[in-house]
């Protein structure tokens, strides 16, 4: 029954295919599709998330061959967390996109076929294997950016294109390296061939692994390779704002991790404690870097995107260390977040869907007009800010006790200040959020709730951004601030369930420590 | 001692916490919602109550929730509360103060018409519950995340004003609170890593003695530091004068009380239970501690000398009388330590009965400025005789509970030959009289009349030269055709304008020349308003009925700072305000001076006897 | 190395190169095409036929077709110059990325070494044993995309796929609507 | 020095072919330049690929000919990569024509600009 492995992979990929025919039956029947892949996606995951737990790690390779001929999957805890969260994430975001959008077939199709990459990414065993997923990944996201109207998304997903495949290249020629020096390609077997016949000192293994990290620095978004991020994640629709922001620099920190881990082992870093010096250096400047250019921002989803450079300098901080609790707390904070940055952007969408405010100075008094996406925005704000008991400050514990245990006290000081750099920007949401008036802007009648202007000019609402491609723009003049009506259920409740579960699902992590613990010691023996 | 498992911590930390869902719920009906804050603080108190007897009687109780972080090796940091002496004695402090606050709180916000009343209680009832988190709090780590959560829940408070101002005084609160947060994670981290455990122990953690003295002193800066910030040591106390800026009764319970005093006790915690006086002594690491304290109580009440705003000298009272508390923990004498932590709550009733005195001013008349209230004792004799009494416990007069606290401490320093302690302690006793008796002098036996003969303040006296004082805020709601002097070019110099608090400021000149008798019988009026009704939902406190401005047209000396220009009129004490206000304020003072009078009937005493002889061995 | 292995390297340079300098956009398609032919032949030269007809049908052209139709859909720039201006910048961080490169040269094992760990690997010798009764191939490289690496094979079709639902969702199409 | 190099000309080769297509990238302005840079780039890393499996004097990895044979895992690994180039092509054209179609303009320094302005 360990074909099951493979069938992770296949089956966002074959519910794609249906996505895409279905179009030819009935038009936008994508998303049901879509709902039942990712509802199978998520009991597939969970079943092989069940056997990790019950049995252990799960080999499989593919065709029944030997490795390390044929190519190897390998679920863990390490991947098996890692396919569950994508298939969650792809989930909670269908609910958000029901009503949000995009809705073409073809849309859907893309998007099954990320989950299905990213799905593949997490659990081959093959250093090329990870090459061809990380492609798929990077296709569909591309696609995905390029899904919004106009042509800026398709300027940012251009731009994305050619850096993301810059980045796949380094990556390749970084294998290309490790291949040349070994003639191998299955990552156990690198790691056994670096370690006894070519040597950890060895150039080629260096430049291997020098390339292998900048290539997937590149699609992980690490200062200053990140140029790539911002303008895409805020120009993409919400809905693919918010998936893969929770899920592609996710998965590529994964990758990294897994690669540096996997295929060069500790032993490398020991060996070269530069490569270990740089990796937290650069972990250092994405953090402080990220979130000063956060606070730069005046567009809350160019915002956020900066504050996932910060945060993902956290994860890659943790990954330098090179010890246990560390690496727990890296994927607690992975996972921690791919929810709360996924559901920060589903709630800048809820607002901007709901008030056309998409900067953080038309924020103003959010929360008077908007109370519940404005609390949920607040309250995911400050568990990404680490407030305890949240998940954010149960990652950071983690990750801040292995810095202690490893003496590294000026990481250990980047960790903790990433409090007060990560308040910097948040802060300033939530002030305006909730101690701001809101002054509907000039030149707009009908908006105040005294000003007894003729009903039904609320058409003009503030807002001056294109909404997706559905807004149909027409909201009822109840007399109060402008609300329009296509906020629905199920994109509140996607935003107040990952509220609640970021501030109740820090509980639950030490479980998590316990089922992670025996992959991690495997991993950095 | 033994640990009895219960449920009471926290359920005692949780009912506050859990109020907030139906406060928020209840945000049209302000009286239900006001039932449902009252509801939570005697719940609240009532719970820590309880639990007083079984700890005198030297049981803890514990919640414990299981693992929550790991620690080092196979070590773990649990989830639990627990209630010992010293938690316990900071848990009846908040919950029995906030019964007080939360009577108050009604009385001010509905005297001023505040904005956003239901954002203002759910954040105290979330304050009070990360209050008493604090102090249940098992170990470092508990103790860290309800710390955090008070900053968070406090924040609204602080801001609640949304001016230019209180924004302002807001984005400092964070950043100094979080900053210390931060340093406050990092020495827990690293006593996590030493010791394996963050679990407060009476005595000290016995692996922290043995572990390397450079770390462990790092660890215990850090932690001071961090505790510190809201401990307002200087130099890290300038948020607390800007957080002035709240409604008044969030300056007396959480800026007096409940957060200043939460990292004093996390100082406490450190100092008792994670280190241990012995194992702090030998690390060296209470003299300094002691010295910044010194500093702090002689600095902080020079300062306050100089302050003419009421609430800001109040203020720096705070931060001067907060260093008496960790100047007791940082002798590491058992004398000392008892009069530190006693004069916990010693320091809360009389500054909470202070602050309630000058918020009761604010609403009645709009006064924040000291020298605009010369004479006020006619007009407001009950609040200012409490102010009095309470000034003379601050100055450590005997029966008092200024002077209980400060004896032990005083005999503490001795003890500890910290002469020069005993002498800062004596000088800061004078200048506490320095800045209090003025106010308290001029009140009862000075005329609004008299020119500029009081002592220690600079600044030009308001209100009293001007010939048609005006708020000039609200200048386009005047009746047409006023005659009055909306272009005074003196409006500036009024303390309204200097406190934007008063946002809702509004004076009629023509109006204001009314006969007295006209002006009380409108404040008669006012007094009954206030009573809530809860059979009349139609009544005056219906959100519809709160067009402040339309209404106190005919009660104009609500209205602007200073005496009006008759001089005060004379009241009864019945009179002054609302029981709402008046109540609160005279229990208050009660309670500081039953703690004078009988502070061993008081269970205060008997607690922190029991920590003391915890910490130290030593009984008193 | 022989005379035309030499021409055939200098060709695909120059070609290479021209597509970088040529302002005209159509003349950086035709270089690139040439270019494209060239490295086909290269391909094959270094024994890798079945990725040198690969490339010769899908680099020079599919992807030659790709180009014209863009430029035919869009717009060709055609200036006074026929040569681009030279961006500093640029050529400082290619310099750089070269020299970086460069320093590795020394630790390459030689091309065409009959003991690189490529030639000698465990898993180069068991495809060429193993292929033809595993497999049932002979072409090796057939063996090896169908059968041992057939999962990457199976990413390479979707590749192809996601492209074309790429192309779709780009231009925000319906399925053949 | 010569006897070092010579053998190892046609990594040298590669990079210089990333280097072109590193500098097309950035240094050419017009969108479609930079995707023809893109495609120089990664053919630049096959080159890599399939001189790491050359042996001189070898065959193909055709069974019916005679050994030695080159090793055939690396061809079948640019097999892949030249088809997932041209899906990446093809999809960067896309996006390509759909700019134009909104902007007017194959000029990123524009268009770079233009996206402040949106």
């Amino acid at each position: 029954m360990t074909d099951l492995v493979p069938i992770a992979v296949a089956l966002p990929i074959v519910a794609s295919v249906v996505a895409l025919l279905a179009g030819l039956v009935r038009s936008r029947s994508g998303w049901y599709v879509a709902l039942v892949g990712s509802v199978a996606q998520v009991a597939l995951t969970a079943e092989l998330a069940r056997r990790v737990v019950a049995d252990g790690a799960i080999r499989y390779v593919v065709g029944n061959f030997s490795v390390p001929y044929g190519i190897e999957l390998v679920i863990d805890g390490l991947s098996a967390t890692m396919i569950v969260l994508v298939a969650v994430t792809a989930l909670g975001v269908l609910a958000y996109a029901r009503r949000a959008g995009p809705r073409s077939n073809p849309f859907y199709g893309a998007y099954l076929l990320l989950v299905g990459g990213l799905t593949g990414m997490s659990i081959t065993g093959d250093l090329f294997n990870l090459y061809v997923f990380l492609e798929i990944t990077g296709l569909a996201t591309y696609v995905l950016v390029g899904s919004e109207e106009g042509g800026r998304s398709a300027v940012a997903a251009l731009r994305y294109l050619l850096v993301g495949t810059v980045g796949a290249s380094l990556f390749l020629l970084g294998i290309g390296y490790a291949y040349v020096a070994t003639g191998t390609l299955n990552m156990a077997d690198l790691a056994a061939v670096i370690g006894e016949d070519v040597g950890y000192t060895a150039t080629l293994i260096r430049a291997s692994f020098a390339f292998v990290v900048v290539g997937l620095f590149v699609k992980v978004a690490v200062f200053p390779l990140h140029t790539w991020q911002p303008e895409a994640y805020a120009s993409a629709p919400d809905s693919v704002s918010a998936l893969i922001s929770a899920l592609v620099s996710t998965v590529s920190a994964y990758a990294l991790i897994r690669v540096i881990y996997t295929v060069f082992t500790v032993d490398f870093l020991e060996a070269n404690p530069l490569a270990a010096d740089l990796l937290a250096a650069a972990a250092a400047v994405s953090v402080v870097a990220g979130s000063v250019l956060a606070v730069a921002q005046s567009e809350v989803k160019r915002m956020l995107a900066y504050s996932s450079v910060a945060q993902f300098g956290l994860v890659v901080a943790a990954a330098s260390l090179a010890n246990e609790t560390a690496m727990i707390g890296a994927f607690v904070h992975l996972v921690g977040h791919a929810m709360m940055k996924g559901s920060l952007f589903l709630a800048a969408g809820v607002v901007a869907t709901a008030t056309g405010a998409r900067t953080v100075d038309e924020y103003d008094g959010l929360g008077e007009r908007l109370p519940v996406g404005a609390g949920a925005l607040a309250v995911l704000a400050l568990a990404m800010v680490g407030v305890p008991p949240t998940l954010g400050f149960v990652g950071k514990w983690y990750i801040a006790l292995g810095a202690v245990e490893t003496g590294s006290w000026a990481l250990l000081a980047v960790i903790v200040s990433s409090t007060l750099l990560t308040l910097a920007y948040f802060a300033r949401l939530i002030e305006r959020i909730f101690f701001r008036e809101y002054a509907a802007p000039a030149g707009e009648t009908g908006v105040a709730p005294d000003d007894a202007d003729v009903p039904g000019d609320a058409d003009v609402v503030a807002d001056g951004n294109g909404l997706p491609a559905d807004g149909n723009g027409v909201s009822t003049d109840d007399g109060d601030a402008p609300l329009r009506e296509d906020v629905s259920f199920g994109m509140y409740a996607v935003v107040v369930v990952a509220a609640l579960l970021a501030v109740t699902l820090g509980a639950a992590v030490f479980e998590y420590a316990q089922f992670v613990q025996p992959t991690v010691t495997r991993l950095l023996s | 001692m033994t640990d009895v498992s219960s449920l009471r911590p926290l359920a005692t930390v949780l009912v506050s916490a859990v109020a907030i869902a139906p406060i928020l719920a209840s945000r049209g009906r302000p009286n239900l919602r006001e039932s449902w804050t009252m509801l939570a603080a005697l719940a609240t108190f009532g719970l820590s109550a309880s639990m007083v007897p079984g700890v005198l009687a030297g049981d803890t109780y514990v919640t414990d929730f299981g693992t929550f972080l790991p620690g080092v090796e196979s070590g773990s940091v649990a989830f639990a509360l627990q209630a010992d002496a010293l938690g316990l004695l900071f848990a009846l402090l908040a919950s029995a103060l906030w019964v007080i606050t939360s009577l108050y709180s009604i009385g001010y916000m509905r005297g001023l018409d505040e904005d956003s009343q239901t954002r203002y209680f759910a954040a105290f009832a979330g304050s009070v519950s990360a209050a008493v988190g604090v102090a249940l709090a098992d170990n470092l780590v508990v103790l860290f995340v309800f710390y955090e959560l008070l900053t968070v829940a406090t924040y609204p408070l602080v801001t609640h004003d949304q001016t230019d101002e209180a924004r302002a005084a807001g984005r400092k609160y964070l950043a100094y609170t979080f900053g210390g947060g931060v340093a406050v994670l990092a020495g827990t981290l690293i006593v996590v890593w030493l010791t394996g455990t963050a679990d407060f122990t009476a005595g000290g953690i016995a692996a922290l003695a043995e572990s390397d003295p450079a770390m462990a002193r790092l660890a215990f800066t850090l932690l001071v530091t961090g505790f510190g910030v809201k401990a307002a040591l200087m130099p890290m106390h300038s948020w607390l004068p800007d957080a002035m800026v709240a409604p008044t009764p969030v300056s007396g319970l959480l800026h007096a009380v409940a957060v200043v005093k939460s990292g004093v006790f996390g100082i406490a915690r450190v100092v008792l239970d994670v280190f241990g006086p012995e194992t702090v002594s030998d690390l060296g690491m209470g003299l300094p501690l002691a010295v910044v304290a010194a500093f702090t109580i002689v600095v902080a009440s020079i300062i306050a000398l100089r302050q003419d705003n009421l609430k800001r000298r109040l203020a720096f009272s705070t931060v001067s009388q907060l260093s008496y508390i960790v100047l007791g923990l940082a002798l590491l004498e058992p004398r000392a330590l008892a009069g530190g932590l006693l004069h916990i709550p010693a320091h809360a009733f009389m500054k909470l009965t202070l602050f309630f005195c000058a918020g009761a001013i604010h609403v009645e008349t709009h006064t924040d400025d000291i020298s605009e209230m010369a004479g006020i004792g006619k007009r407001m004799p009950g609040t200012m005789i409490a102010f009095g009494i309470a000034s003379l416990g601050m100055a450590g007069i005997p029966l008092v509970a200024g002077f209980v606290s400060k004896w032990y401490l005083l005999i503490g320093s001795v003890q500890a030959g910290g002469v020069v302690f005993a002498g800062a302690l004596l000088v800061s006793g004078v200048l506490n009289v320095a800045y209090f008796w003025p106010i308290v002098y001029q009140a009862f036996f000075e005329s609004e009349d008299a020119v500029g003969s009081k002592p220690l303040i600079e600044n030009p006296f308001g209100g009293r030269d001007a010939p048609v004082p005006d708020g000039g805020r609200n200048a386009d709601d005047e009746p047409a055709g006023a005659t009055d002097g909306v272009a005074d070019p003196d409006e500036g110099e009024y303390a309204v304008d200097r406190n934007p608090s008063d946002h809702v400021v509004e004076h009629s000149a023509s109006k204001r020349a009314e006969s007295p008798d006209a002006a009380h019988a409108d404040e008669d009026a006012e007094s009954d308003r206030a009573v809530p009704d809860d059979a009349d939902h139609n009544g005056p406190y219906e959100p519809e009925h709160y067009d402040h401005v339309a209404d106190d047209e005919d009660a104009p000396e609500h209205h602007h700072a200073g005496p009006p220009a008759g001089g005060w009129e004379r009241r009864a004490l019945s009179s002054e305000t609302t029981w709402f206000m008046l109540g609160p304020i005279l229990t208050a003072a009660t309670g500081a001076v039953v703690l004078g009078i009988v502070p061993d009937r008081v269970a205060f005493l008997r607690l922190v006897e029991i920590v003391v002889a915890g910490a130290t061995g030593v009984t008193l | 190395m022989s005379t035309l292995e030499f021409a055939l390297v200098a060709f695909v340079l120059a070609t290479g190169l021209a597509t970088a300098v040529l302002r005209d956009v159509l003349g950086s398609i035709i270089a690139f095409a040439a270019y494209s032919l060239g490295i086909a032949v290269v391909w094959v030269v270094l024994q890798a036929p079945d990725v040198g007809l690969t490339e010769a049908a899908v680099g020079a052209g599919v992807t030659t077709v790709l180009f014209l139709l863009t430029i035919a859909k869009t717009v060709r720039p055609s200036g006074e110059r026929t040569l681009e201006r030279l961006d500093l910048p640029a050529l400082g961080v290619a310099v750089a990325l070269v020299a970086v490169l460069a320093t590795t040269l020394g630790a390459l094992p030689p091309v065409g070494g009959a003991e690189t760990p490529v030639a000698t690997s465990e898993v180069t010798s068991y495809y060429l044993e193993n292929a033809y009764h595993e497999a049932g191939v002979e072409n090796v490289v057939t063996a090896v995309l169908a059968a041992y690496r057939g999962f990457d094979t199976l990413g390479e079709a979707v590749v192809v796929y996601a492209a074309g639902v790429g192309v779709l969702v780009v231009f925000q199409r319906e399925v053949f609507a | 020095m010569i006897d070092a190099f010579a053998p190892r000309y046609l990594y040298l080769v590669t990079f210089l072919l990333l280097g072109i297509g590193t500098y097309m990238m950035i240094g050419n302005r017009n969108l479609v330049k930079k995707v023809i840079g893109m495609n120089l780039f990664q053919t630049g890393i096959f080159l890599f690929f399939i001189a790491a499996a050359y042996v001189e004097g070898a065959s193909p990895a055709v069974l019916t000919r005679e050994a030695p044979h080159v090793s055939p895992l690396p061809h079948v690994l640019i097999l892949t990569a030249i088809v997932v180039g041209v899906s990446l092509t093809a999809v960067a054209l896309g996006l390509i024509v759909r700019i134009y179609a909104d902007y007017g303009t194959l000029d990123a320094d524009v268009l770079w600009e233009v996206r402040h302005d949106d």
